[in-house]
């Protein structure tokens, strides 16, 4: 049993329209993806916007409608029943993208913290006080801003309220989506780390939604990657590194900036050979609608969009 | 015949109409339901009117008829203003319209067959004159052959005849329906579509008819026919219960009187011209402009001279415009009167008759008496209405001058009796919570209704409870606010449980007999009071004896006094009607005052434009 | 603890300091036309309800039959009405219940627009629609004349039924405004940070969503205010006000359609006639400088 | 377009049908049925019953409101217990009266709010921008009804150059032309009162509006590419503010609709409002029914129309 599985996952949004508002058509945000992830482990979900990965995402912890498909934890489906998705709530979390619209700015740290203790845990005002400023110490923040409001903090800081806020309930499974691509280059690496760490101190599961392949090698232990709602491809970060075999993610992998000057003329070569063979081979690996194709297994941990019968 | 309960209360409301007090919202519009028949008017005293010191004034100083002598140029117009602050309603015709504004427009273009004397009775000077048969009980009438309606036709016996088919017809859904219509034989017959003839309606001739009735009484030769004859050549073609809405009562409406419609903006105003035809002679003016005149802006229009005469002047603004340079205020006393009502229980349907009620709240005459000894209507009177109201005494008002009596000691103001009158019968406080219960030991909260409308409403049902609080009675405003004008007496008609006591209006027929209002067998019995001595006298006012006036006198002073002793009612206020004239009319009377000698052929004015205030 | 416990009290003065009304405050401070007319509105309110306390009601809508129509004197200090009442006394008692009215009716169609537009806006979607066709719906009727039937129909007559029917027609365009906000807000992650916490809907609505609306809230209940102070007086002048027991500035304003007493008795209506006026000002005055700070390209301070 | 409103049509549809419900509810409400007005204390009780009863007054409501509202759809409004006539007939009479008045009233108000509004928006902060602000800012304070009655007070009274009732003068043939000025004489004063103070709102909107345009970017572009001052003026933002007021022209009606309860009232001027309001007064419930239904309706199609007019003006609209 994995710790988290999707199984075909589809989410699709109605397009209304006509004289009585039906539903015309669906967007397929999400269109049939599957995944696992071991406990413990970093899973990254990459794309571009549209992709459809931060839909699956929200999908998983309950923010996004699901269509169809299934979303097991810890061997309970979440799809099956609202019930058993409001006991599960307190183990999977999320890290949201902009940590200026996710702290509510009317409120103060020590409330936004407490948020999810107050939902949870019956706890006197003093051992609440006592847990904010723990999770604050523990995210590198000193007490005395527990009476701050969020306006008063800089980005990274305020990132880092809103991991204290995720971590608050102890989860197993936290969402990170695109944590720190709001943020200032210098303070990425900073919270990219401090993620680390505490992943390591609470056994944390981070599925890592991210479009910025570089952050996702360096934090991910699997990757699977997105294309207009379906996977392209996915693997271990070795695999979809080195040896990245579907046209999307050879592109993806070659516009990664290699600082290392000497590696910039292989570089340069690899990225004119990607281009060239997007160029001739773009339908042979969509099909007619541009989409990927269902994927196949490479490797025991490696799996590629083709047609059938491709190699 | 004699059918009693229903005939007895057509009767009854013979001479009656009922009074609206202030029924239009605005300033004591005072619109009466019924015909108008009016009373007489003693006014030896031609004094001008002359203000008090204190700024209270006397109808003793006011006359009827404009003053003007001057000499009367030939043609000019005048205008009329109808003070109203709605729209009148347009149905122009005395067989179909509801409301007296309706009247005002009516009256200068048509003018019933008959016409009266001062003592209310049919005189022979009218369009028609009669002929009496006591033994038959019936009368003959014939019409003048020179009596046209405008468009030539003469007006025929088939003519009057035709009102009575059509106003007595179960399809006529209007409300001239009256005692005057139904006592004729074979009427209620008619109306009940048991018949298709009136046997009590005889053509003679063209211009005779005969009119039998079920029974005679010293009340039908005062305003006791119904002499509104509607030109069957029009409407004859026109299915009944489309008449009232029809051109021919709305849009050109048609008469025999002094001016003819010439063009109507509904609900605005009407334009004559003069009638040359008129039977009585061609009118002095070419012709009259009648227009709506709201009450609040009344006193400008006639200072302006936009106006020459109105239908009725607020007695509240009269203090302010009594110096009026350019106007002649002419007055009448009323033929009406305020009162409060007792209510002693309620309508039996069934039986057609009142059904007093002995453990009803007001069942004790002694709060009645004490309720009246505790109110000052004098002083309402004088600060309110500056003395054009007055305090009441009987139930007979003193424009009926020979039948009120005024020798009659009514209760006045004094507290200090009430008080006791209230001690000795055991209304006292027990509770000691500042108001008195009653005998029983009960508390005693007594719901008063009132209607809003007039200016004055308002702050005179707070005084009247006022003044009972200070005997220690306890009295509410039903609903804690004024009660308007079609919902009160729906109310009261219904015997709504939630009213004890009522302020009310009833305007007084020509006729003084008061069985309409407090016989046993009539509806507007609104109180539901009945008693034995009552109803004797009611009787002995209609018998056959009652055709001797001094009899009938006695029979309604005595009648007058046992009111004052039984109170069912006690009357508040009578009041004066005043009517301002442009100082450039001439022959002009007020028309609710009967019998005088003045008709509106002769109207006229002394120069073409209206005298206007000086500054 | 109990260090930090100390602290809160006394850092929440410093850091309120930020907050949105906060902001009104100041504008309001900077503004010298708001800022007099808040106190001449609030000293207005404190007077009336002060001296109102003292006065007796009875003893004002006493009907004198001997003081009809004085003029202004020592002893009715301006004058009396055509039932002998003291004016001055049911200008202040009239003012009281004016302005009661206008809270009362402000405060309520406070509630129910605000609830309404953010149950509306918050759930969006199929109940959204459904929200926006009841709120259409109540926004075609012709208020003003449901309000005169309704006033008509009632049978006991208060200043509680009378808030109650204005009410009913009043609160939609609050509504309409709350809603469009929350419609906005609603997409924030903050509010998708909440409901991912477990915090129930209701709770993201009122603690969370509700406070980011307050000075909007304010701003608009402020404005409607001078509106509703209006109407009363508005209604009791075409003769569906008060009964003459619980004078209102309308009632004594209603006065004046008598022609005698619009020119020759002003000082029945003069005063509530200019009270009005003021009262709308003033309460104006302030709720256009709050606007102008929700609105920071107008910001003043 | 024609899609548009063909569903915006399909709102108001149910909206008035709840509407003419909400009305027949009220009307049961109201004292007294259409009998009231005509019983007769003198006629039968058994007589009254039986014509309750052929007029199907006893029937269940949802029967009575079916019969009332195909007549309604016939056209027959019933009948006025006071004026004993068709409620569709009066109504008729007073209709045009009203619709003269909201008509000059709406020209009016225009006529003043868009000078106004455009130099107030174009100078603003100048001194004609402050008295402009001056007048909306006091008209805006003043009530209409007390208004109206100082301006009846100075010109129809102490002047007297405008007729203090009526909606015409007495005498004159519909259709000539002294009729016509007669009409408008007495037009004149009620709907200057009433635009005077309408407008306010009017030319304030107008003002932020060419205020708010004045700083959009393609108003910028165009000066800097030398269009004259008064060509960006009257061609750029004059028709860029002017859209968003001609769609509040919908809202104006429901304005107009209790405006004309006051001023016909205190002008004494024979029209829907003043009806109305004496309808009420005298609980003749039929006739304040149909102008509450048809005051509603109105108030339906103008929101209806300024919809589509929002529409025309603004295709975002549609999507929604």
């Amino acid at each position: 049993m994995s710790f988290l599985e999707v199984k075909d996952l589809q989410v699709h949004f109605p397009i209304r329209g006509g004289l009585l508002n039906r539903k015309l058509d669906v967007i397929r945000a999400v269109d049939g993806v599957s995944f696992r992830i071991e406990q413990g482990k970093t899973y990254g979900l990459v794309g571009e916007s549209g992709s459809g990965k931060t839909t699956t995402g929200r999908a998983i912890i309950g923010l996004n409608t699901i269509t169809s498909g299934q979303v097991i934890f810890e061997g309970n489906d979440l799809t099956e029943n609202k019930n058993k998705r409001l006991d599960v709530r307190k183990d999977i979390q999320m890290i949201f993208q902009d940590p200026y619209s996710s702290l509510n700015p009317k409120k103060r740290v020590l409330d936004i913290v407490a948020e999810p203790l107050r939902n949870y845990e019956r706890l006197s005002r003093n051992e609440l006080l006592e847990r904010v400023v723990d999770l604050l110490e523990k995210v590198g923040l000193t007490a005395e801003s527990i009476l701050k409001y969020p306006h008063e903090f800089s980005g990274g800081q305020r990132q880092r309220i809103g991991i204290a806020r995720a971590i608050a309930l102890k989860p197993k499974l936290i969402i990170a989506d695109e944590p720190v691509s709001a943020l200032d280059v210098s303070v990425q690496a900073q919270v990219l780390n401090f993620m680390k760490d505490i992943q390591k101190d609470l056994n944390l599961t981070y599925l890592f939604i991210s479009h910025d392949l570089g952050i996702v090698k360096h934090m991910c232990d699997e990757i699977g990657i997105m294309y207009k709602g379906r996977y392209v491809e996915a693997g271990t970060t070795e695999d979809i590194f080195n040896k990245p075999q579907h046209i999307y993610t050879k592109r993806l992998v070659a516009a990664i900036p290699d600082i290392d000057p000497r590696n910039r003329e292989k570089q340069k070569q690899f990225r004119a050979e990607v281009q060239a063979e997007y160029q001739h081979s773009f339908d042979y690996y969509f099909n007619k609608e541009g989409l990927a194709y269902p994927l196949q297994s490479i490797s025991a941990t490696h799996w590629v969009a083709m047609p059938e019968g491709g190699s | 015949m004699k059918k009693f309960s229903l005939t007895k209360l057509l009767l009854a409301m013979m001479f009656i109409f009922l009074f609206v007090l202030g029924g239009c919202g605005g300033n004591d519009a005072e619109e009466t339901q019924g015909e108008e028949d009016p009373q007489v008017e003693d006014s030896e005293g031609k004094v001008d009117e002359e203000v008090d010191d204190d700024g209270i004034y006397s109808i003793d100083d006011f006359d009827p008829i404009a003053s003007n002598q001057g000499e009367i140029i030939d043609g000019g117009t005048i205008t009329f203003g109808l003070v109203l602050d709605t729209a009148f309603e347009g149905a122009l015709n005395y067989n179909f319209y509801t409301g007296n504004p309706d009247v005002q427009v009516i009256r200068w273009f048509n003018e019933p067959m008959l016409s009266i004397d001062e003592d209310f009775n049919y005189t022979q000077d009218g369009a028609a004159t009669f002929e009496v048969d006591e033994e038959e009980g019936s009368i003959t009438f014939t019409i003048r052959d020179n009596v046209n309606w405008h468009d030539g036709e003469p007006v025929t016996a088939e003519d009057w005849a035709y009102a009575y088919e059509v106003v007595g017809h179960p399809d006529y859904d209007g409300t001239r329906y009256s005692q005057q219509l139904s006592s004729v034989e074979g009427m209620p017959a008619y109306k009940a579509g048991e018949t298709d003839t009136i046997t009590g309606i005889e053509i003679i001739d063209e211009k005779t008819i005969k009119l039998t009735y079920e029974q005679f009484t010293p009340s039908l030769l005062s305003s006791g026919v119904w002499a509104y004859p509607l030109p069957k050549h029009i409407f004859e073609d026109i299915p009944i219960e489309d008449m009232p809405a029809s051109d021919a009562v709305r849009v050109n409406p048609i008469g025999y009187g002094p001016f003819k419609v010439e063009s109507i903006v509904p609900g605005e105003s009407v334009t004559f011209v003069k009638n040359e035809d008129y039977w009585r002679g061609e009118p002095n003016l070419d012709g009259v402009t009648l227009r709506v005149i709201n009450p609040t802006v009344v006193a400008q229009a006639l200072q302006s001279g936009e106006v020459d005469i109105v239908s009725s002047f607020p007695a509240d603004q009269y203090p302010d415009h009594a110096d009026m340079s350019n106007v002649e205020f002419l007055g009448a006393i009323d033929n009406a009167y305020t009162y409060i009502g007792f209510k002693f229980g309620k309508w039996d349907a069934d039986a057609g008759e009142v059904a007093p009620d002995p453990d009803a709240k007001m069942a004790d005459v002694n709060l009645r008496r004490a309720m009246w000894y505790a109110v000052d209507n004098n002083a309402i009177g004088e600060r309110f209405y500056n003395g054009l109201r007055w305090n009441a005494t009987t139930l007979i008002p003193p424009s009926h001058k020979n039948y009120h009596d005024d020798s009659i000691e009514a209760p006045t103001y004094d507290p200090a009796e009430a008080e006791r009158i209230l001690d000795e019968a055991g209304y006292i406080d027990v509770n000691g919570d500042g108001y008195r219960e009653d005998p029983d030991g009960n508390e005693l909260v007594i719901n008063f209704a009132s209607m809003s409308g007039g200016d004055i409403a308002e702050p005179l049902a707070n005084y009247y409870i006022q003044s009972w609080d200070q005997v220690g009675l306890k009295v509410e405003l039903v609903d804690g606010r004024l009660v308007e004008f079609n919902t009160f007496y729906d109310r009261i008609e219904n015997d709504d449980p939630d009213i004890d006591i009522y302020q009310g209006a009833w305007g007084v027929g020509s006729d003084v007999d008061p069985s309409g209002l407090y016989g046993r067998n009539a509806v507007f019995n609104y109180t539901r009071f009945a008693s034995e001595e009552n109803d004797k006298l009611i009787a002995d006012g209609l018998s056959k004896e009652a055709f001797d006036v001094s009899y009938r006198q006695e029979v309604y002073k005595e009648w007058q006094e046992l009111m004052v002793e039984q109170i069912p009612v006690f009357p508040t206020l009578y009041r004066a009607i005043l009517v301002p004239v442009n100082n450039r009319v001439v022959n002009y009377a007020i028309p609710e005052v009967p019998g005088i000698d003045i008709h509106r052929h002769e109207l006229g004015v002394t120069q073409e434009e209206p005298f206007v205030a000086g500054e | 603890m109990e260090a930090i416990k100390l602290d809160i009290k006394k850092e929440k003065k410093a850091h309120k300091s930020q907050t949105g009304l906060s902001i009104l405050w100041r504008e309001i401070i900077h503004d010298k036309l708001a800022l007099i007319s808040l106190i001449f509105f609030i000293g207005i309110t404190v007077t009336v309800f002060v001296i109102s306390l003292v006065l007796d009601l009875d003893e004002i809508v006493r009907v004198d039959l001997f003081a009809i129509h004085e003029p202004p004197s020592r002893t009715f200090w301006l004058g009396t009405d055509y039932g002998g009442r003291d004016i001055f006394g049911q200008l202040i008692i009239g003012t009281r219940n004016s302005l009661l009215i206008g809270f009362i009716v402000t405060i309520l169609t406070g509630v129910i627009g605000v609830t309404f537009g953010l149950i509306s806006g918050y759930f969006a979607g199929h109940l959204d629609n459904v929200m926006m066709r009841i709120l259409e719906f109540f926004n075609i009727l012709p208020f003003l004349m449901l309000v005169i039937v309704f006033v008509a129909l009632v049978p006991k007559y208060s200043t509680v039924s009378f808030s109650l029917i204005m009410t009913a027609f009043l609160w939609m365009e609050i509504a309409r405004i709350i809603r469009a906000k929350a419609l906005q807000e609603r997409e924030l992650d903050y509010i998708q940070a909440s409901k991912t916490l477990g915090t129930p809907n209701w709770k993201i609505m009122f603690g969370h969503v509700l406070p980011n609306l307050s000075s909007l809230i304010i701003v608009i209940l402020t404005l409607n205010l001078a509106a509703n102070i209006g109407l009363e007086s508005g209604l009791s002048f075409l003769g569906f006000g008060f009964p003459e027991d619980t004078p209102s500035l309308g009632t004594l304003l209603s006065y004046a359609r008598n022609p005698q007493t619009l020119q020759d008795r002003w000082w029945i209506w003069l005063p509530a006639a200019i009270l009005i006026f003021l009262l709308m000002l003033s309460v104006r005055n302030v709720g256009e400088a709050l606007k102008r700070a929700t609105d920071p390209r107008q910001r003043r301070g | 377009m024609w899609k548009f409103i063909v569903r915006r049509l399909m709102i108001a549809l149910p909206q008035i049908a709840l509407l003419s419900l909400i009305v027949f509810i009220i009307a049961l409400m109201m004292p007294g049925d259409a009998l009231t007005g005509l019983v007769d204390p003198t006629l039968d009780p058994a007589a009254i019953a039986a014509q309750r009863e052929r007029l199907g007054l006893n029937n269940p409501w949802y029967v009575q409101y079916g019969d009332w509202i195909s007549g309604v759809i016939r056209g027959d409004l019933g009948q006025s217990f006071r004026y004993k006539m068709d409620v569709t007939e009066l109504i008729g009479s007073r209709l045009v009266n009203t619709f003269w008045l909201s008509l000059l009233t709406t020209v009016i108000t225009y006529l003043i709010a868009l000078p106004l509004g455009i130099i107030s928006g174009r100078y603003h902060d100048s001194l004609r921008d402050q008295v402009i602000t001056g007048y909306t800012y006091f008209g805006f304070a003043t009530p209409l009804f007390i208004f109206a009655l100082v301006m009846l007070w100075i010109f129809g009274f102490n002047t007297g150059w405008f007729p203090t009732g009526g909606s015409v003068a007495p005498g004159l043939t519909p259709g000539t032309w002294a009729y016509v000025l007669s009409k408008i004489h007495h037009l004149l004063l009620p709907a200057l009162s009433m635009a005077l103070i309408t407008t306010v709102s009017t030319v304030q909107y107008l003002r932020s509006e060419i205020i708010d345009t004045k700083q959009k970017d393609f108003i910028i572009t165009a000066r800097s590419k030398g269009a004259s001052e008064s060509r960006v003026y009257n061609y750029h933002i004059f028709r860029n503010s002017l859209l968003p007021i001609s769609a509040l022209f919908g809202s104006d009606i429901a304005k107009l609709i209790s405006g004309t309860i006051f001023v016909e009232s205190i002008y004494s001027y024979p029209g829907m409002g003043q009806l109305f309001v004496e309808s009420i007064l005298q609980r003749d419930s039929s006739v304040a029914i149909a102008l509450v239904l048809l005051f509603g309706i109105a108030n339906i199609l103008g929101t209806l129309i300024s919809d589509v007019i929002l529409s025309l003006v603004d295709p975002r609209i549609r999507i929604k």
